[in-house]
């Protein structure tokens, strides 16, 4: 174990990294989800299987994919299949165990924004760059990690747009809804972890990054954060998770 | 029989003003070259089709090709946002751009639904966000045997579909591999197509992985060496990520964006192959 | 990850009596061993799919394995009918048999609609036909965007999907080539599926227009060298064109059948791998 | 020329194969219309394009299939495909030229029955092999060619069952039924050739096989058959055409 100084995004990856079972297959995203996923095949999860919906199934990259369409994908697959294909035969059934997605908002209910913030949908105040293959990522994987960092512009006590269904209103809209996976199982922060309360699905503080208080989540959440009676803390990330997140970025600047 | 024809030439007979155009790449493959060459020519009033809106079609935009994006995720992938595309939906500038938003999973059974010949696909999606509400190219329908409630859309159809591969064959054969995306759901779904392809072979030799397009269902071949870049084009050469990165203060800039427009596409010309 | 079981183990484990069991194979790679093995196996009472029931699935039905077909064509290809099917149909001989009848593009559709989780899909197909007078697995759908209508076909989930294959790996991804049919959407539209292969390997090579099944949706594979046979496995063996022939006069007769069964498959064990 | 001998299926197949026109793409069932392609490719068409059902794009075997999935085919394609792509990529759009269909019974229109002969559909007399890719096919396909011989069992006055709709009930159903292509243009027999009369659809008798007659043709048809008004005589197997198809059908010995 390392007390070595690390930054809250470091936690963050590592904290999401963690929260990978070995052998299960995972719908990564690129950024934060990719570096998490490809440091948990590093390390706890040898056998994670990643899935980017460029239709590369089983990639093994050997460094950090610049984007979900990476060579380094194609080649290290174990099958690299159309983009239909991988909508409508390996996300739509659910057969995929784990999502992994980020947003510009999310709500109480980890529904999450990717569309529009501010005005109105054909005037917005700044138009982001859409669902991509959210919406069906948050229906259908069995389960889906949300990574955001914490700040009150991002979560919001209202989203500006829903792009990815969460929890809806709370709990049953899912099943209302014929969504098939599970929802959001954790919001992964650079402040702590939240999870949805049982019997409402509210997102509730259950964990803190080290050094980080309830007060200071509170302050970066728009909406009045519940909080577990007492939030465990995050074990700070360990040398060989840091070094081996270190390595991985390093690897980003001979990338294609 | 596909006829193998220079870009500019293909460009000028396949693309019109008002055509629907699709130009596919999933990262991989980006048809650039065909993009800047219908800057070049200065087609207008395009409906553009694409999954990944990403720089090539922030340029087709600024420079006022497009009336309206049909997509389902627009950005910079890994830098940031696209602002020729931002500038035309919250500024008009430099014309008024409609727009036509999906999710990936719609967009490709568009696509699919094109290629199949058929009016519509069904696929669970959309439910419980706020896209339907902002298009009447998503709506429910119930499954005649179970009673559940689906998504469906509408089949994509472009007048023109254009991708780049690999390789071509002196007969028009066409063969992509590595990443290959929605393309072949393009050729497939669009009245006429354009491929623009590394070169032009002999002979095509099978790889694992590949999709072979055969010559009857492609309109036109032009060879464009190069023609992915900034993209990358496996076996040929690997992406420039600092053109992405240098793409985002030119876009941020009408300025600078018109300079750009002037000086590396107007006045330049493809050279002939 | 998929289990590498015996072949007997696997059958006796994945497949019950009144299960819903798809064997496919499209002239190539037809899953004969483990067809055989569910016979010796003594199941009953099996709803069969397949979309090209052929002489396995003769000895299936034949063999009294069957209470219900749901197919596309059935026939001894090059050869004729299928007796025993017939035998079953016309003489509820040894059991009744129920139809369920479909075309290929029905077949296939319904498939495909298995391994999406969608419940149904939607074809143009049967318009005009006597078929779907025959089965309430064929109804019409209106597009809800132009009106038109079209035919829709539920999903098939088959409790098992069997397949035979050229080679897994120890992990249990599976890989194919040649013709490979309808086996990637059986797998996937299946609750519990067998791949038969003929080796196990230590690691698979990728191959032009090879399709790869990753071990975790792979539930079963078992190594059945010869286990295609008499249909082919490209890469290992030829089609036994003669076995095609000489099945006409045995399935033509109820006894030459039993004596064929008693001495072929019941009193013969698939050697254990 | 040559005034070879030959057989009244000869004269069939190369019939089937002059149908065939040079670059066309040819959806091809195994039997007669596959020797009858493969015949074509190697006299007059030598860029048809051959499509098996078994998802064989561009096959160029160089001996006869000896069925729909021979192996020959996968290897010589341009391009195999699973068996779902085919039918909905390649069939539906109605993309591919010519159809070959055979029947066990043909009615004046065209319709086609592969799937019961006799008593009812629950209890048939006969149990024929069913649909296969038969019903789209002749949907689908821009045109038609049945290739079957002539009997009054199988040109019949009513069929015992509609597996495959050529012109339905008359001109104008293709339409009504929304099926894209133009249905069949020609029934390619042993006596002769059959197309559909330009007004009504009905197939009439257009051309003579050598040394067949009027009257043998209405003898073999179990409706009134209609005859142009001077059938013309289709010209003999050419000696070319005789060697290929003979050396085509010798190649059968030797294959998977």
């Amino acid at each position: 174990m390392s007390s070595a100084e690390f930054t809250s995004d470091e936690m963050m990856t590592v904290g999401a990294a963690r929260s990978l079972h070995d052998g299960v297959a995972c719908f990564v995203g690129i950024g934060l989800p990719s570096t998490a996923a490809n440091l948990a095949r590093r390390t706890h999860a040898p056998n994670l299987v990643l899935i980017y919906e460029s239709g590369t199934l089983g990639a093994k990259p050997d460094r950090l994919p610049l984007s979900i369409g990476d060579g380094v994908l194609a080649d290290t697959a174990d099958s690299v299949i159309g983009v239909p294909e991988i909508f409508n035969y390996w996300l739509q059934p659910g057969r995929i165990d784990t999502g992994f997605l980020g947003g510009a908002q999310v709500d109480r209910f980890g529904n999450i924004n990717t569309t529009v913030i501010g005005g109105d949908y054909a005037n917005p105040k700044v138009r982001l760059p859409g669902a991509g293959g959210a919406p069906e990522i948050a229906a259908s994987c069995r389960e889906v990690l949300i990574v955001m960092r914490m700040s009150p512009r991002s979560f919001v006590e209202k989203l500006d747009f829903v792009t990815s269904v969460g929890y809806g209103t709370g709990k049953g809209d899912r099943e209302k809804l014929g969504l098939r996976g599970r929802g959001p199982v954790k919001v992964i922060t650079d402040l702590g972890v939240l999870e949805p309360d049982p019997e409402t699905c509210e997102l509730t503080l259950t964990q803190l990054s080290p050094g980080a208080t309830v007060e200071q989540a509170r302050e970066a959440v728009g909406w009045p954060l519940k909080v577990v009676d007492e939030p465990t803390v995050l074990q700070a990330p360990t040398e060989t998770e840091l070094t081996v997140l270190r390595e991985l970025k390093a690897t980003i600047g001979g990338a294609k | 029989m596909a006829r193998i024809l220079q870009l500019d030439e293909a460009i000028a007979e396949l693309v019109h003003d008002g055509d629907t155009v699709a130009l596919e790449g999933f990262t991989h493959l980006i048809p650039v070259a065909a993009g800047h060459e219908i800057i070049r020519q200065r087609r207008r009033d395009l409906t553009l089709v694409r999954m990944t809106p990403d720089i090539v079609y922030d340029q087709l935009i600024g420079a006022g090709c497009a009336r309206k994006l049909i997509f389902s995720w627009g950005g910079n992938p890994g830098v940031g946002s696209l602002h020729r595309f931002r500038d035309a939906i919250q500024n008009s500038w430099p014309v008024p751009l409609e727009i036509e938003e999906h999710s990936h999973a719609g967009m490709a059974n568009r696509y699919a639904a094109g290629a199949s010949g058929l009016p519509f696909a069904v696929l669970r999606g959309y439910a419980g966000t706020d896209l339907p509400a902002q298009t009447d190219t998503i709506k429910m329908i119930e499954c005649p045997f179970t009673g559940e409630r689906l998504a469906a859309v509408p089949a994509i159809n472009p007048d023109v579909g254009i991708i780049h591969a690999q390789q071509a064959d002196r007969a028009g054969n066409v063969q992509m591999w590595g990443i290959t995306g929605v393309q072949k759901e393009t050729v497939l779904a669009s009245k006429r197509s354009l491929v623009t392809v590394e070169e032009i072979v002999d002979e095509l030799t099978p790889r694992p992985g590949a999709v072979v397009l055969p010559q009857w269902v492609v309109t036109a071949v032009a060879e464009a060496p190069g023609g992915a870049a900034p993209s990358y084009a496996q076996g040929y050469y690997e992406r420039d990520n600092a053109y992405y990165q240098q793409w985002d203060p030119i876009g941020r800039d009408r300025e600078k964006f018109e300079n750009w427009l002037a000086t590396e596409v107007l006045s330049t010309e493809r050279s002939a192959r």
